[in-house]
């Protein structure tokens, strides 16, 4: 730290920014989520408690809305249902929705924090630095997504929320966050860390498929899939590429078309610039039935 | 990963690491704390074992009897994590939430830690030798009919030790009981293929429908079919498959149908007999049979619009193969099996069977096949109570306090056994009643094979294997219950036995040939058998032999209304907490009802419209009354529900079962009917009616789903694209 | 109407206003232990709230701030008037001032102390509020210069400081009057240290003004960006109700319009409590009134440029958010602040009302609650509905901890001017005697040139 | 030209000049003796310096990772298994009934683990990863292992039972993270990733001639704090 560099380099404060010519090397990871698979059996859900370490907060305080799910599943209804000259069934079904930190390249919440807790990774991540954290909650207050989470209450100690022996569950690789501090989705950075610590040791970087999230792990039907975007093998890149969604744009040209797209890629709320990493695969309403 | 049992055992050891130590005080300490904390060592380590990395060990989901295998990650002798473990055909490295909870059924803080004795109404701890002997004195002189063993679905070595076990006493009364056995529908697909539960390719169809089969919540094998649906949905050959889903109540895969058709309570039967008409392909015997449904008829009784029934006809009809299934929404009535039989004969008329539905196979062992379980046991072994015709019962993995419909009054009827023990890992409602309560090691920490019911492809037998030492020292392992009883009784046959692990290893040996374990030694063998978890065999197949008959398919006329009690009761099977065996775990307490986000809790689905006729909204606490009993819980109007319908979700309103159980929502076993199905005497849990009245109070449902109500506002967050513009086969 | 009597003598200035540091009435200890009572109040929510975590103060994930923040903004807003009134009427040479700037300036500094405190208690970690700090540090980490929040808070402890500077040094020549004239004590001791051996020579006060004129230019851009940050705290963030250009001067006018508010509270209280009738007359009271109103006006102005460049531009949220505030489950609140902050001030538009004491007083506590309100009604509604509609959530209700804190904060601020009020002069007797003479010599058409020493000098 | 101006203005300046030079000076690499960590009072005085010591002082010279041999393999460097003491000394007669020997085999016996304490002990918030700085300097770079593990843990080979010598505080790790450290260009570890928020540092080519690129240590806060 000193103050020249503070001057000199104040331009990459947030460096990396998408608009940079060459954004991540080598890696920038990212995710999409296929909707028209995705069941909403929870299990994404259950499986980030188990990895991460997330508090069961319990009735009462789930009720006053501090539930701590990082991925909670969203369901949606036809807009028309149950309306006054709507349908009076969803019989065209409901939508699920997995809703976690987007892990933004311009991400809102960075600009905010008054003590950098929460800042850029050069793997184009939005790092959550619990230690730092003051608790001013402005990231949150700034989120569009509303996918942070923070810690009203200190429930590894006075809230008891793990007796004794579910300590023992805990994951040692995450820290166990106490009271006063915000947290969300890290893509299971624990687990991307140690990839690239093997990758690092023998000269290269991290395959495709190598590293999995939680929730990508977990989910029966395949929904989820994770992975390093500058590596044209990896499987989401493939998929970005063929829908169309570019990183860096905040209004894609395939939308601009003419009657529109037959490509079902998106990312929600693109039009505010955070520049999501998470790409949604929409939902397919099917038309012979 | 090479490891052999026995030395394994020592590196389950829980040790303590620097870097891995679990520290509380996450962002507390701020600062180095030099020579505060201890670090244990290894005394002795494998080189495979090194502190801060994982190490993973196969083994055997034992949440619900799916049988999917597992893959524990374990740090420092602590089981962190399951994963699924890819090489099984069932789960393919998947897992659901419901799995993923098992450790916390094994670290629960909830659970029995010593075997316990009845004195008055309080346990007081005994040791496990008093408690052996106590069984021995209590047995003597008692013949095998005054005993009753009841248990849940068993199968593997267990089976087979529980079988030897009552054999030595004669007995022959073992009930196998589960509270959510699809019963009927194995014995219509007894009649209808030949097989209890043959294999369903769901990925090659090209549309499928299910009467209120929810085989991605909570039906059957719903991790393996979620996996077959993702490809289905993918379409085979290009076409994307069409689901529909017909049922009162909108479940899980409801909510992915395309169409989901909302039918009157108990005419599923009418309406697969109308849609066989309108398809107009059937001949001979059935044809006539189903002359009489017309679309205007079989729409009047069913509420299913006409245009409805041809569009479906219409589509099966193009698209073939296709899969029709039937659920516990058909099966759960009077008629059940008729319903069954109806839905079945679909799948004949449309030539499914052979394509679609198949010849599972089975393992080469019989003694090992699981003991399924079902309701129609609960009654015979409840009438025998009733009668007092027992001195002894067990029981093991079955509560049926909790989950015995109310009619039965099986508490009551349980008192009257003489001598009552219970295996159990917690103290549920069941195990309060018993007279000795024996703790169980948790299925992570105990040895066993499993044999799943519904085999996905081939056969395979699962290994249950320790992931890491007993938890608390008092505990014990099932099989090694069973073995020291055993012993009681036949002491030379099973002196040599030193534990159930020995059992098992030597009976596994004694196999090897027939478990593919040919010309390999025996330790090599079972360190490899080990290391998989999964033993693989091809198994024996019996063609599918059922007749596509009609005969004795007579479907009674839908009730017409009662005045008295106007509304159909429909228990629901929440997808993670099932019948409630698990409600203590917090996890799957804390994850949102997928279709309604309500946690913590139940509640009574309303449709929105029947919910205005009474003056019901969110949030009221109503009283809903059966016959047999009333209970009182929240309101929440939900439009995937048959107006004519209510729906309650089974699992939550515990009595006991420890702090993350008792005493949230409500137990509507409780209120159930007795009515049973003509045929199979199957529990016809669809068959309460009831009525709903207001208490007045009313509270704040607590939930996910906010006051925008699940609804998409301005921006677009959930898209939708119409099947026209998109062809998933050619995506990335 | 005068502003001031032209006549009166000097020495009965010193009386008068030495009277107010006379040991105080009954009266004034009772309102005294009221006020520490209100400060326990407060102290006792922080102390639960620290121990328990910020869920006590019933806040949620999608809610994260409440009342605090707006508190906050109110007590930043109040210190405007101080700086107004002193700083910006001293260079307007505006001499009605004169008799009340320094109460006024007071109310800054404390006003500034009370928001201070809000910080602290809204963070969640207030113990690790160091690492806001650009200071160097061990772990070699700078806080980010990005945040609004860190320009916040060195934009806060600036004019906190510097508005400090400014109240004492326009204190010193009066400190020692009050010096000459106390007997031996503490007090003697305290005036003879505070006032730097201030003789009234005529360097002396050649140097004073300077000083004091290089203040007061300083403090005025200070006090415009203070509240022009605030602003961005909010303009700066993409949320709907929030991201609005017009936030900062929004915001300002919004401060001189409490400050001003709570002038008039506080010269209705001291002109009784101290018998000030003949310096904080009616015509200087009829003065403030009238900025008041015009201030009103302008706030009431801003406020309706916000709801249409809402209006009118594309962003369905921030619309959405709007009509929330106006018919959702905050409207009363909202109905509230639009009352008190832009019906209620039209009665000073009559006359009758200007210097109508019991009206007035009435007026201006009415005037504080709609400001309060409006600061509220920034903070919460956004959150109630904001862009996201599955983190809606229309039924947060603060809980008592942040009602204690709020209404405790009010404790601190009264403690503070109380005890300001006894020991240090609330009213700046040698400019009150500069504004009665400049008077008397405009009526006598009197060169004032070469009196000015004397003037000076009469101050002994 | 007035007083009070001119105090003022000298203090501000004197205010600004000092903090800024106190921020632009490096951070203070702590190495008196007030950096030093507390005697641990451990339950067998181990003595480092015989094992590890130079041969002229009577040392044996092992290397460190022969006893702490997870280092090299796992984020903790851990304590040997008890297994592997006992492994050479019950064929070291010479030592056998030392005091400190037999309560080792005490130990032994009871197949009890010794109960070590912790003398490097970094706060929970904070992961330490000595594979890779090991795989770095030692196997990449072909230091002496002794001045690798030097780094942090200070001159072992000299102390009886470990005393940290080093301050191990966040500043002391980030200022030899600053340090270039040349990249090997084939085989190397990849230099992605270099840019660090508060220092700002990208890594640059050291000359243009070779492509040899210099990079600081991996560097943003997710590489420690998880």
């Amino acid at each position: 730290m000193s103050v020249s560099n503070l001057l000199e380099n104040w331009s990459q404060f947030r460096h990396y920014h998408p608009v940079d010519d060459k954004p991540h090397d080598p890696y920038k990871w990212a995710m999409s989520i296929d909707l028209d698979a995705c069941v909403g059996c929870n299990a994404c859900s259950v499986a980030c408690y188990a990895e991460n370490n997330l508090p069961v907060v319990g009735k009462e305080k789930y009720a006053h809305g501090m539930s701590m799910h990082w991925m909670r599943i969203e369901h949606y209804w036809d807009e028309d249902v149950g309306e006054e000259g709507g349908r009076e069934f969803p019989d065209q079904g409901a939508q699920f929705l997995p809703m976690m930190c987007q892990q933004c390249e311009a991400a809102p919440c960075e600009t905010v924090c008054p003590v950098g807790a929460t800042n850029h990774t050069a793997d184009g991540l939005n790092s959550q630095i619990y230690n730092r954290c003051v608790g001013s909650r402005y990231c949150e207050a700034n989120c569009p997504y509303k996918v942070r989470y923070f810690n009203w209450y200190d429930y590894p100690t006075t809230d008891n929320v793990w007796p004794a022996e579910m300590t023992q569950q805990l994951n040692p690789d995450v820290t166990v966050r106490g009271k006063g501090v915000m947290e969300k989705c890290t893509f299971c950075v624990q687990r991307l860390s140690a990839a690239k610590v093997t990758a690092k040791s023998e000269g290269r970087i991290v395959h495709d498929g190598e590293v999995q999230t939680a929730c990508q792990q977990v989910c029966p039907v395949g929904a989820i899939s994770f992975g390093n975007l500058i590596d044209p093998q990896s499987r989401v890149h493939k998929q970005w590429r063929a829908q169309q969604v570019e990183l860096d744009k905040d209004r894609q040209a395939k939308d601009e078309k003419e009657g529109g797209t037959n490509l079902r890629g998106y990312r929600i709320l693109e039009n505010m610039r955070p520049y999501p990493s998470v790409m949604y695969l929409e939902r397919v309403r099917e038309s012979a039935i | 990963m090479m490891d052999s049992g026995f030395d394994r055992r020592d590196f389950l050891k829980v040790m303590g690491w620097s870097g891995a130590a679990v520290a509380l005080s996450g962002c507390g300490n701020t600062s180095i704390e030099d020579g505060k904390e201890t670090v244990v060592s290894y005394v002795e380590a494998a080189d495979y074992v090194i502190p801060g990395i994982g190490v993973y060990y196969n083994s055997s989901c034992a949440q619900c009897d799916a049988g999917c295998s597992i893959n524990g990650r374990v740090r420092e002798g602590r089981v962190l994590k399951l994963e699924g473990n890819p090489a099984s055909a069932i789960n393919r490295g998947k897992m659901c939430g419901l799995g993923q909870a098992g450790v916390q059924h094994h670290y629960n803080p909830d659970r029995l830690r010593e075997p316990l004795l009845r004195n008055g109404d309080k346990g007081e701890t005994i040791t496990w030798e008093k408690a052996y002997a106590l069984i021995a004195e209590k047995l003597k002189g008692v013949s095998g009919e005054e005993i009753a063993f009841l248990s849940g679905g068993v199968s593997g070595h267990l089976k087979v030790l529980l079988g030897n076990y009552l054999a030595s006493f004669g007995c022959k009364n073992h009930f196998v009981y589960e509270a959510l056995a699809p019963g009927v529908v194995r014995a219509a697909n007894k009649k209808a293929y030949g097989a209890e539960m043959p294999r369903y390719n769901i990925n090659k169809a090209k549309v499928v429908l299910s009467f209120g089969a929810d085989f991605i919540g909570a039906w059957v094998s719903p991790v393996h079919f979620s996996q077959q649906y993702a490809q289905f949905r993918k379409g085979v050959d290009g076409q994307r498959g069409v689901l529909i889903q017909v049922e009162p109540k909108m479940t899980l895969t409801g909510a992915n149908a395309d169409r989901w058709i909302p039918v009157r309570p108990g005419t599923e039967g009418i309406l697969a007999l109308g849609i066989i008409n309108a398809l107009g392909t059937a001949t001979g015997d059935i044809a006539a049979a189903v002359k009489g449904y017309d679309k205007a008829r079989v729409s009047k009784e069913t509420g299913v619009p006409p245009g409805q029934i041809d569009k479906i006809a219409a589509i099966l009809k193009l698209r073939s193969p296709s899969l029709v299934l039937a659920g516990g929404a058909a099966e759960g009535y009077a008629h059940g099996s008729q319903n069954a039989a109806a839905i079945n004969l679909l799948n004949h008329v449309l030539g499914n069977v052979g394509k679609t539905v198949e010849a599972a196979a089975a393992v080469p062992f019989p003694q090992m096949v699981p003991a399924k379980g079902n309701t129609a046991a609960l009654k015979s072994l409840n009438d025998g109570l009733a009668a007092g015709k027992y001195k002894v019962l067990f029981n093991y993995a079955a509560n049926p306090v909790f989950t015995a419909p109310g009619a039965l009054k099986f508490k009551d009827n349980l008192s009257k056994a003489g001598f009552k023990v219970a295996f159990a890992h917690y103290l549920d409602e069941t195990a309060l009643q018993a007279d000795l309560v024996l703790p169980l090691n948790s299925a992570l920490e105990d040895w066993g094979t499993q044999v799943p019911e519904y085999m996905a492809e081939g056969a395979q037998i699962n290994i249950l294997q320790p992931l890491m030492e007993n938890l608390h020292p008092n505990t014990r392992g099932m099989g090694d219950i069973l073995l020291a009883l055993l012993k009681q009784r036949r002491p030379e046959e099973y002196k040599n036995y030193e534990d159930y692990y020995a059992y098992l290893r030597a009976a596994m040996l004694q196999n090897k040939v027939a478990l593919g374990g040919n010309g390999k030694d025996d330790d090599s063998f079972w360190n490899e058998t080990l290391t998989k978890g999964i033993i693989k065999l091809a198994g024996t197949t019996t063609a599918l032999s059922g007749k596509a008959g009609v005969a004795g398919l007579k479907l009674p006329a839908p009730t017409e209304n009662d005045e008295q009690y106007p509304l159909q009761l429909i228990p629901s099977v929440n997808i993670s907490l099932r019948d409630g065996r698990h409600s203590n775990q917090p996890w799957l307490q804390e994850s949102p009802d997928p279709l309604t986000t309500i946690v913590w809790d139940s509640w009574v689905e309303i449709h929105p419209k029947k919910a205005a006729e009474l003056g019901i909204v969110e949030g009221d606490i109503v009283e809903v009354t059966s016959r047999t009993g009333s209970i009182k819980t929240q309101a929440y109007l939900f439009p995937g529900i048959h107006p004519d319908a209510i729906s309650i979700p089974l699992g939550q309103g515990h009595e006991a079962l420890g702090r993350y159980a008792k005493g949230y929502g409500v137990n509507p076993f409780q209120i159930l009917d007795a009515v049973f199905d003509r045929e199979t005497g199957e529990l016809a849990m669809y068959e309460t009616r009831v009525k709903v009245n207001k208490t007045g109070q009313r509270v704040i449902v607590v939930k996910d789903e906010s006051a925008a109500g699940a609804k998409q506002i301005r921006e677009k967050i959930a898209g939708r694209v119409s099947s026209d513009n998109v062809d998933l086969s050619k995506e990335v | 109407m005068k502003d001031i009597r032209e006549d009166i003598a000097w020495a009965k200035i010193n009386q008068d206003v030495l009277k107010s540091l006379e040991n105080p009435r009954k009266l004034y200890w009772v309102i005294l232990f009221v006020a520490i009572a209100m400060v326990g109040v407060a102290v006792g929510c922080e102390i639960y709230q620290y121990s328990t975590g910020m869920g006590v103060s019933n806040k949620n994930n999608s809610h994260v701030w409440g009342l605090y923040i707006a508190t906050f903004i109110f007590w930043i807003g109040m210190s405007h008037s101080g700086t107004l009134l002193s700083a910006i009427l001293h260079l307007m040479h505006a001499d009605w001032r004169k008799p009340i700037y320094r109460f006024a300036e007071a109310m800054t500094t404390f006003s500034l102390m009370t928001a201070g405190l809000f910080v602290a208690v809204h963070l969640g970690r207030v113990w690790q509020i160091y690492y806001a700090l650009p200071y160097p540090n061990e772990r070699g980490l700078w806080p980010n210069f990005q945040s609004p929040l860190l320009w916040d808070a060195m934009a806060i402890f600036t004019y906190l400081s510097s508005s400090i500077v400014f109240l004492y040094v326009g204190m010193i020549p009066d400190l020692a009057i009050c010096r000459d004239r106390m007997h031996e004590g503490w007090r003697k001791k305290l005036y003879t240290l505070l006032s730097l051996g201030w003789e009234g020579t005529d360097r002396q006060w050649r140097n004073f003004r300077v000083t004091y004129l290089t203040i007061a230019c300083f403090l005025i851009p200070l006090a415009v960006s203070v509240h022009s940050i605030v602003a961005s705290d909010f303009a700066m963030s993409q949320q709907p109700g929030w991201h609005i250009t017009s936030f900062p001067p929004y915001f300002v006018a919004g401060a001189l319009y409490s400050g001003c508010a709570a002038i008039i509270t506080l010269f209705i209280i001291l002109r009784y409590v101290f018998r000030f009738e003949e310096y904080m007359t009616m015509g200087i009271l009829k003065k403030i009134v009238r900025l008041t109103f015009a201030i009103s006006m302008v706030w009431t102005y801003l406020n309706a440029v916000e709801f249409a460049s809402v209006w009118y531009s594309h962003d369905q949220a921030s619309k959405d958010v709007l009509i929330q505030k106006a018919i959702g489950t905050y409207a009363p609140f909202w109905w509230g602040m639009m009352f008190c902050g832009s019906v209620v001030p039209l009665t000073l538009a009559f006359k009758r009302f200007q210097t109508n004491i019991p009206v007035l007083f009435a007026v201006s506590l009415l005037l504080n609650l709609g400001m309060w309100l409006e600061r509220w009604m920034i903070v919460a509604p956004t959150f109630a509905h904001g862009i996201y509609p599955w983190a809606w959530d229309h039924d947060q209700w603060p809980s008592f901890v942040q009602w204690g804190m709020v209404f405790g904060s009010f404790g601190w601020f009264t403690l503070l001017f109380m005890v300001f009020c006894k020991v240090f002069p609330s009213v700046s007797m040698y400019e009150v005697k500069e504004m009665v003479y400049h008077r008397r010599q405009e009526t006598k058409k009197l060169e004032a040139t070469g009196k000015f020493a004397t003037a000076g000098k009469g101050a002994h | 030209m007035h007083r009070f101006l001119r105090i003022s203005v000298l203090l501000t300046g004197l205010f600004a000049a000092v903090s800024i030079s106190a921020a632009e000076s490096p951070q203070p690499v702590p190495m008196t003796e007030d950096s030093l960590g507390p005697l641990v009072e451990q339950p067998i005085e181990f003595p480092h310096n015989r094992h590890a010591g130079d041969a002229d002082k009577g040392g044996m010279q092992i290397n460190c990772m022969y006893c702490h041999t997870y280092a090299r393999r796992s984020a903790v460097a851990g304590i040997p298994p008890l297994q592997k003491c006992i492994g050479c000394h019950q064929s070291i007669e010479s030592v056998r009934e030392t005091p400190r020997i037999k309560k080792l085999f005490e130990y032994w016996d009871a197949k009890k683990a010794v109960p070590w304490k912790k003398v490097h002990d970094l706060p929970d918030f904070v992961r330490f990863n000595h594979e890779r700085h090991i795989k770095r300097f030692i196997e990449q770079q072909n230091r002496p292992f002794q001045e690798v593990c030097g780094y942090c843990h200070g001159n072992v080979k000299e102390m009886t039972v470990a005393r940290r010598s080093k301050a191990l505080s966040m500043g002391w790790c980030a200022s030899c993270h600053q340090k270039d450290h040349a990249v090997m260009a084939e085989g190397g570890t990849p230099i992605g990733g270099q840019a660090y928020w508060y220092t700002f540092y990208k890594p640059q080519a050291a000359d243009a001639s070779t492509d040899a690129l210099k990079a600081k240590g991996p560097n943003d806060c997710w590489q420690c704090h998880k």
